[in-house]
């Protein structure tokens, strides 16, 4: 048995970049008889962040797990070597891993909005590692967590550590959650997927938190799926695919110069500024598409003056959305991005008429929209589309992808007069959004995410709408699935001239697909103008921040 | 959303559902075609051997007035069964009814129903039973109904929990959104969704109806004689415990098998289905 | 302000709930078949007859029984409000006294076993959820079994076992402590397999959260994590049916109560609702009602003690 | 006599704890589950010897007037109620009306309604009891418990609640606590000196209290004397009677008066002809099915008018109708009901011969007695009655749910009376004018109605009981009852506890003589 020394390593031996502080050689992990991550390694260097990258999928998590000794049940570890600080990790107890966690390796779990126990203090919380590993006493501990949530910047540390989880939004947790990993300033840090549930701007925050962590001499294993956030704080990128590594090398090499096909699509498929109007997936290649015609004449959907407010449990009025207008053209593509809670879904769900606005109305093709009763409403829902982000959620879990398509089939302008011709259209619906006849009998359950929002989409345009509503279509989808998505979308409506009012909060999405753009903040449009207008010259100082905080490759 | 989780850990091994499966098809087979099981009847008496010890002849041995308690504990297996299937139907129906009403019909009528279910609740299950008992005397429609009402509060109150929770979900308003009629949404959507968890929960009510029952038939208020409800033989027995042991134990093992077998049953098909609702 | 607002609210709904509780007994043994002169004439002879209308006038007369149905009802919600639930038309006592008396052994029963009960839960779930195979079969196989245990059948044979066979306990030990043991176990060991299911499924999942794998990574040990972090959440739906439990517990302790000869209102009700002495139905009604009513409000205290999210709400 | 009769080494003092069954709402009224406790606190006039004979108690002597219509007693000397009262003729004749006149006691007023005209006090000592018409019985029904003499100061200044809850008497006891729900703690009364001609011993009772337990389980009830938790159990279960005999001091009473015997609706339903009622008697084998439901404890009754252990009993009468399915059949043949369905009812004119047997479930009969009907059921079956068992609730029962000739065809029950003039109580023509509730076969014969009430005025106890036998004999000709047993109660006592007896009217255990040995 291999003892551990469990002092966390000198601040003396963190010599950036020179010596090894773990090494991983051909780790190999298994659940039952698949492998998930089938032979990788890599090494970790004091003050240096390694970045392992990845569809969803790929084994990134099971590796960090692994790190840390808490693979999951079930699961079957083999290496040839594993070494934290000339330690053998390998050949661990349970007593010794205890030992270890916290102390030498902090982790900051995937799903940081998760991660803290909700019927806990966040102090208590923070300060957890130091009374496991009997560090000073009560009163110490107390005031270390106040210090430690000073340290990544929480506000008003005092308070924040009375309160508990549910109390703080999603940035706060996730600094609350870092600062317990660090809290007895282990040499190595795990960090899995920290800025995923956060908006860009607390998203750069939690970044400049890590590289300060780095800049003291930690170590950072940083996973993420989202090549953008890793080019801001990686020396070193792993690029990771069925739990193997398939590139690896110093950050400005991958991201900037890579040598695998995967690496290359992976980076081809982010939307950006770059890339409007070009094709995201498929070939590695751009291909300039033909533009679409925008019909400039009566705007297909017109908001005027949205207001909704909402009466809160505690009796409280919130505006949620105020005084929102637009119009959408025929053709056209009108994106609305803003932060998390900025009203992007409420003035979608008011534009779809399943909500009632406060005041304001909508008004389809010039005529009153909004203002029908839901009688007099439902025969002209045919001309509206949904897709959500969620699909999933979206489909009656009883149903399969056919019963699905041809209900929506049968509400549209042409109900198909027998079974067989539903079933024809449906299957040519499926093929139109890159599915094949054989996905009629599916249960949505049992299919990927990018086929389920394929399925959503479908549904969608069976009607024949001239408007689809798409409230964050891609958020949930893996970057190169995304790519197929907006694809997709893009392709559908050069063929069939639909309307998009396309909501997200990935502005490189919004920038990828939209023609005009509407900024929201706190239910209030900040600007509104031509996606170059927004994007090359933004007027509003909230655009502007939104703008400096979205991660870029090019900072790397 | 809670109706979309799919997987959830099975808890009993495999072996106890597959035991469970047996003891379910054992009984049913007993409730349906009893003659298959057994060919004797369960009212033929026998002066000459009261009081038998269980043995091969019967295995269950005899009562006081040398009936076979085997083939008593066979032919009551409809009774008992009978009612815990009609208890559990008529409390679901009444309690669909008010669970979806609740939810569905506004704030008014919610909060009025909601109340409603709150004196239910209030009121304890064994008057509720004694009332209907002093009201139909004591027979196999006053158990059920006095069972089947008894439950139904608790059902209700999951029903619109059920109901409120689903309403949220997605595929509720995607299909409102594609132009159907609201009471197609219900119909299609809202009732089979909101209803599906519900199956294993009716199912776990299925054994705690026959528990119930056997309850009331302990308190001398069940099924009129010769039946063998079970609940009835155990009632019988009670006074022999201590000198022909049998006449309470077998049927007591018997009534605990079935329901721990319903209930273990109805706990894996929650499994399966997902998402208890509570 | 709002505070004092809503807990006005909770109070008079409270009191709504209790009063329309004991209306409804009220009314529903008014819907009873059968005179009530006939039967308190029957029981004061021990006779099953008819009686004559001459002979039943006193009682009638006596009772008001001839009264219109409202007159009778506005006189006993009267007295509700003046804190007076009748006069028993056996015991010739008023009902406050008759439920008096019997009801602190009932909810010593009650209160007891579902004490009792939780310990069992939660000892059980602690030892045995995800323990290795054998260990949560025997878990799960236990909570499934004594859940399904009818309690007059646990009753019959605990007594048979460790009162009459053993000794180890008195048979008719009345409201003393040793004598109170079986019947508590009678109640509590179906109920602690009920709520060792429901914990242990709550258990299980909250094992798989996040935070419990967050814990893990600080070093936590295995037992720490249970009992800091998985217990509480665990606990949660246990404490919201325990509310619902100590009604269930009150038709149960009718049972324990029959068969270990300890004086209750359960058995008060079966004797009150046999002899239609509606005073005392209604009476009881209306204090198992308050009783339900005092639990549910304590229940909604001991989750806010443990999950403090609701207090924000 | 000698206090040790009971034989062992007496000891003085100590508490009997005694395990009964139902608890009664008062300790005083008429039903028989309050004569059991008043009989320990409150004393009668007379009491009832094991000879049938009736003997002295609170009266010394008593004299007749030659019309048969006065009764006079004189009072024992000195006798003071527990709260102080001197149990003087005032204190009876007060009792009397209270009884009769107050709705006091609605069993004594039933038993000597019609007769009873007046009590009053001819001197301190001397109450004087007058009669409409002649009634012998009066003296034997004057020894039952519910002709128990209270204190008339104590009941005048009391609160209902305090008169039901502790009545005073100058009995054996008094009433120290009522714990609801679990006992009545009786203390010995210290000043006693009114006990019966019966007693045996003289003085205040031995033991210093009696816990009087209510125990609903037979199984804990019976269990609880092995563990020495009770000294004395009612009602032993029968499973348990052999090994309650062989470890314990038992006693059997069987009950005298109407035995638990079917009523048969004689007004409507196949019962209206007498040859079916016959068919019916002969058609079970009752006795067999008695002793098997009771084990052999309880004894079957073929009369079904009047119990074994009833003065004037005709034991002719009861070994009619003995089994034979052969007779039964022919009889239903001969009586029309030839035909049978396709489960082996008979049936005439396509109706089918369906019974309704209501029985009160879980109080008159308990699990045995259920059991009983059972057997019955199976054989009735065989000769094609189709015997639907109806368990009635108390409350359905007492309710008068089954009171009208349509809800029911027969039905179990008994009533507990020391005298054959139960007969008149229970037979007595039911008229508009005067209903007779109790008549619940609806069977009004006059030919039997002016023999019981001849019988009932009849001053020689033979010839009484000769007419008595009589009527007897006309209601098991004309089967308008069926005998099924003999109401019983049965007791066991510890070894060590001596001197434990029953009282002979009714069988309430006296424990005022009872002591522990050493
Ligand atoms: N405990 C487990 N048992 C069985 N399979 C598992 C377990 N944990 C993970 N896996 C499987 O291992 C594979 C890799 O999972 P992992 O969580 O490492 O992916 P990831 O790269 O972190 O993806 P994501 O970006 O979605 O977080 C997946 O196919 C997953 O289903
Ligand atoms: N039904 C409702 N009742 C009360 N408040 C609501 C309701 N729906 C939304 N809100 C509130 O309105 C605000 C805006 O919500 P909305 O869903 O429109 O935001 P969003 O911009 O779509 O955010 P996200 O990016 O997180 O989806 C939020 O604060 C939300 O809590
Ligand atoms: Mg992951
Ligand atoms: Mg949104």
């Amino acid at each position: 048995m291999t003892t551990v020394d469990d002092r966390p390593v000198g601040r003396a031996d963190r010599v950036s970049g020179t010596t090894e502080l773990l090494r991983v050689e051909n780790l190999r992990v298994s659940f039952g008889a698949t492998e998930v991550v089938g032979g990788i390694s890599f090494t970790a260097r004091p003050g240096q962040c390694l970045a392992i990258v990845g569809e969803s999928g790929s084994g990134k998590s099971v590796t960090a797990r692994t790190l840390v000794g808490l693979t999951g049940p079930g699961a079957r570890v083999s290496a040839d070597r594993i070494d934290l600080a000339g330690a053998d990790l390998l050949h661990t107890t349970e007593r010794a891993w205890r030992g270890l966690r916290g102390r030498q390796i902090g982790f900051v779990l995937q799903d940081a909005l998760v991660s803290l126990d909700q019927l806990r203090r966040v102090g208590d919380e923070v300060a957890e590692p130091l009374k496991l590993h009997r560090w000073g006493n009560r009163a110490a501990r107390a005031a270390k967590a106040v210090e430690l949530l000073a340290s990544v910047g929480v506000p008003e540390p005092e308070v924040r550590a009375q309160q508990r989880p549910y109390e703080l939004s999603g940035g706060l947790r996730q600094r609350a959650l870092i600062a317990s990993a660090i809290a007895l300033d282990p040499p190595l840090l795990i960090a899995d997927e920290p800025t995923t549930a956060l908006d860009v701007t607390v998203q750069a925050q939690v970044l400049d938190l890590l590289a300060a962590s780095k800049e003291r001499g930690t170590s950072i294993i940083l996973i993420s799926h989202d090549l953008s956030v890793v080019a801001r704080l990686a020396d070193e990128v792993a690029v990771m695919r069925d739990g193997h590594i398939v590139e690896h090398g110093p950050a400005g090499q991958v991201l900037h110069d890579p040598r695998h096909d995967y690496t290359r699509m992976l980076l081809a498929a982010i939307p950006s500024e770059h890339t409007r109007g070009t094709r995201l997936s498929g070939t590695a290649t751009t291909v300039q598409r033909a533009r679409r015609q925008v019909d400039r004449g009566r705007p297909v959907l017109e908001a005027r003056h949205l207001t909704k407010v909402f009466r809160g449990p505690d009796k409280v009025d919130r505006t949620v959305v105020d005084d929102v207008s637009f119009e959408l053209f025929g053709g056209e593509t009108l994106g609305i991005v803003g932060e998390s809670g900025s009203g992007k879904t409420t003035t979608a769900r008011i534009a779809l008429a399943i909500l009632e606005a406060t005041s304001g109305e909508v008004l389809l093709r010039g005529e009153p929209w909004s203002a029908l009763s839901t009688d007099r409403r439902r025969p002209l829902r045919k001309q509206v589309g949904v897709v959500y982000q969620d699909p999933l959620s979206s489909f009656d879990p009883r149903w399969s992808v056919g019963r699905i398509v041809t209900d929506a089939l049968a509400t549209g302008r042409r109900p198909p007069s027998s079974k067989t011709e539903a079933r024809d259209r449906a299957v040519r619906l499926l093929e139109q959004v890159g599915l094949t006849g054989a996905h009629l009998a599916s249960s949505p359950l049992r299919l990927s995410g990018g086929q389920r929002q394929r399925v959503a989409i479908a549904r969608a345009l069976a009607p024949e709408p001239s408007v689809i509503v798409c409230d964050e279509p891609v958020s949930a989808l893996d970057v190169s699935i995304q790519a197929q998505v907006l694809d997709l979308l893009t392709d559908l409506q050069d063929e069939l001239g639909v309307s998009y009012l396309f909501i997200s909060h990935d502005l490189g999405v919004i920038h990828h697909v939209s023609d005009r753009i509407l900024v929201m903040k706190d239910g209030r449009v900040v600007e509104h103008g031509t996606a170059t207008e927004v994007f090359e010259r933004p007027r509003h100082p909230y655009t502007r921040q939104l703008l400096t905080a979205v991660p870029r490759l090019g900072s790397a | 959303m809670s109706t979309l989780t799919v997987t959830r850990a099975v808890h009993l091994p495999k072996v106890g559902t597959v035991l469970s499966l047996l003891v379910v098809a054992f009984v049913v087979a007993a409730a349906l075609v009893p003659g298959l099981l057994v060919d004797g009847s369960p009212t033929a008496i026998d002066l000459k051997s009261t009081l038998e010890a269980p043995s091969w002849a019967h295995p269950f041995g005899t009562d006081d007035a040398g009936r076979d308690l085997f083939t008593r504990v066979v032919h009551g297996a409809r009774e008992s069964l009978g009612i815990g299937l009609g208890a559990t139907a008529l409390a679901f129906v009444i309690a669909i009814g008010l669970g979806f009403t609740a939810a569905l019909a506004g704030r008014v009528v919610d909060a009025a129903i909601t109340r409603v279910l709150e004196v239910a609740f209030a009121f304890p299950a064994l008057l509720l039973a004694l009332l209907v008992i002093a009201v139909r005397g004591p027979s196999l429609a006053t158990s059920i109904a006095a069972v089947g009402i008894g439950s139904a509060p608790g059902y209700a109150r999951m029903i619109r929990g059920q109901v409120l929770a689903v309403r949220q979900a997605g595929f509720i308003e995607a299909a409102a959104a594609l132009g159907h009629g609201w009471f197609t949404v219900i119909r299609r959507h809202l009732f089979p969704n909101a209803m599906r968890p519900l199956v294993a929960v009716a199912t776990l009510g299925v054994g705690q109806s026959i528990v119930w029952a056997s309850a009331l038939s302990f308190l001398g208020l069940g099924v009129a004689p010769p039946s063998s409800e079970w609940g009835a033989l155990l009632d019988a027995g009670r006074l022999h415990i201590t000198t022909s042991w049998w006449l309470e134990i077998l049927p007591g093992v018997v009534i605990v098998l079935v329901a721990i077998s319903v209930t273990s049953l109805g706990r894996t098909l929650q499994n399966r289905l997902g998402g208890a609702a509570r | 302000m709002s505070r004092l607002r809503r807990i006005a609210v909770k109070a008079v709904t409270s009191v709504v709930v209790i009063v329309a509780a004991a209306s409804v007994t009220f009314f529903a043994q008014l819907a009873v078949p059968g005179d009530r002169a006939n039967t308190l004439m029957n029981l004061q002879t021990g006779q099953d007859k008819k009686w004559s209308v001459d002979e039943l006038a006193p009682l009638n007369e006596r009772f008001g029984f001839d009264d219109p149905v409202i007159v009778q009802y506005l006189d006993y919600v009267t007295g509700l409000f003046h804190g007076d639930l009748g006069t028993s038309y056996t015991q010739k006592r008023p009902v406050t006294e008759v439920i008096g008396g019997q009801l602190l052994p009932s909810l010593t029963l009650t209160g007891a076993a579902l004490l009792v009960a939780w310990a069992l839960a939660l000892g059980i779930t602690l030892l045995t959820v995800k323990r290795g195979r054998f260990l949560t079969s025997l878990g799960t196989t236990w909570e499934a079994l004594t859940a399904s245990l009818p309690h007059y059948w646990v009753g019959v044979v605990l007594l048979v076992v460790f009162a009459v066979q053993l000794r180890v306990f008195p048979i008719i030990g009345g409201t003393s402590a040793l004598g109170t043991v079986l019947p508590v176990l009678t109640l509590a060991i179906p109920l602690a397999g009920f709520l060792g299911q429901v914990t242990r499924d709550e258990f299980e999942q909250v094992l798989q959260q996040p935070f419990v794998t967050t814990a893990r990574t600080r070093g936590m040990s295995d037992l720490g994590v249970r009992v800091q972090h998985v217990l509480r959440h665990a606990i949660l739906p246990a404490i919201t049916l325990s509310g619902w439990a100590l009604g269930a517990l009150v038709s149960g302790a009718v049972i324990a109560e029959n068969i270990f000869g300890r004086p209750g209102i359960g058995q008060v009700l079966v004797t009150a609702v046999n002899t239609r002495d509606l005073p005392t139905v209604s009476g009881i009604v209306l204090v198992v009602a308050a009783i339900y009513v005092v639990a549910n409000l304590l229940v909604d205290l001991a989750y806010a003690i443990v999950d403090p999210r609701l207090r924000a709400a | 006599s000698d206090p040790a009769a009971g034989g062992g080494t007496p000891k003085a003092g100590g508490t009997i704890v005694y395990g009964h069954v139902q608890e009664p709402p008062c300790i005083f009224g008429g039903w028989i589950q309050q004569a059991y406790i008043s009989r320990q606190v409150l004393d009668g006039l007379v009491t009832l010897a094991e000879d049938g004979t009736v003997k002295p108690w609170l009266a010394t002597k008593w004299a007749v007037s030659p019309d048969g219509l006065k009764y006079t007693f004189t009072l024992k000397d000195g006798v003071k109620f527990t709260d102080g009262t001197p149990v003087d003729a005032e204190a009876v004749a007060w009792n009397f009306d209270y009884w009769e006149n107050k709705g006091g006691n609605s069993t004594a007023k039933v038993s000597i309604d019609p007769y009873y005209k007046a009590a009053k006090a001819i001197d301190a000592s001397t109450v004087e009891i007058e009669f409409n018409t002649p009634f012998p019985p009066f003296l034997t029904l004057a020894t039952q418990g519910y002709f128990g003499i209270q204190s008339p100061t104590a009941f005048k200044s009391r609160t209902e609640k305090e008169n039901c809850e502790k009545p005073i008497g100058s009995g054996g006891f008094t009433v120290k606590e009522w714990k609801h729900g679990e006992e009545v703690v009786l203390a010995k009364n210290p000043g006693y000196t009114s006990w019966p001609a019966t007693a045996k011993h003289e003085g205040p009772a031995i033991v210093d209290e009696v816990r009087w337990k209510f125990v609903a389980d037979g199984v804990s009830r019976y269990a609880s004397l092995s563990t020495g938790e009770s000294h004395v159990v009612y009602e032993v279960p029968t499973v348990n009677w052999k090994d309650a005999q062989s470890r314990y001091q038992t006693i059997r009473y069987i009950t005298p008066g109407k035995p638990v015997s079917f009523y048969i609706n004689t007004r409507t339903g196949p019962f209206t002809d007498a040859a079916v009622r016959k068919a019916f008697a002969y058609g079970a084998d009752r006795k067999s099915a008695v002793e098997a439901g009771f084990h052999g404890v309880i004894p079957y009754e073929g009369n079904p008018a009047v119990s074994q252990a009833t003065p004037g009993y005709n034991a002719e009468v009861a070994k009619a109708y003995a089994y034979d399915p052969a007779k039964a059949n022919q009889l239903l043949d001969e009586a029309g009901w030839t035909q049978r369905n396709a489960d082996k009812v008979r049936t005439k004119d396509g109706k089918p011969l369906t019974i309704k047997l209501v029985y009160g479930s879980g109080f008159i009969f308990t699990q045995e007695g259920a059991t009983v009907l059972q057997v019955l059921q199976e054989q009735w079956k065989q000769i094609g009655f189709d015997i639907k068992l109806i368990p009635a609730t108390q409350a359905e029962l007492w309710g008068g749910k089954y009171t009208d000739p349509s809800t029911f065809d027969a039905t179990p029950s008994y009533w507990t009376s020391p005298a054959p003039s139960i007969l008149w109580i229970v037979w007595r023509p039911s008229t508009t004018e005067k209903p007779n509730g109790s008549n619940r076969s609806f069977y009004n014969n006059e030919t039997l109605s002016a023999v019981i009430q001849q019988a009932n005025s009849e001053p020689d106890a033979t010839k009484a009981n000769d007419l008595y036998g009589q009527a007897q004999k006309i209601i098991q000709d004309d089967a308008a009852g069926i005998g099924l047993y003999t109401q019983n109660s049965t007791y066991a006592v510890a070894q060590n506890l001596k001197n434990v007896w029953l009282e002979k009217s009714q069988g309430e255990p006296v424990f005022s003589d009872a002591y522990f040995t050493g």
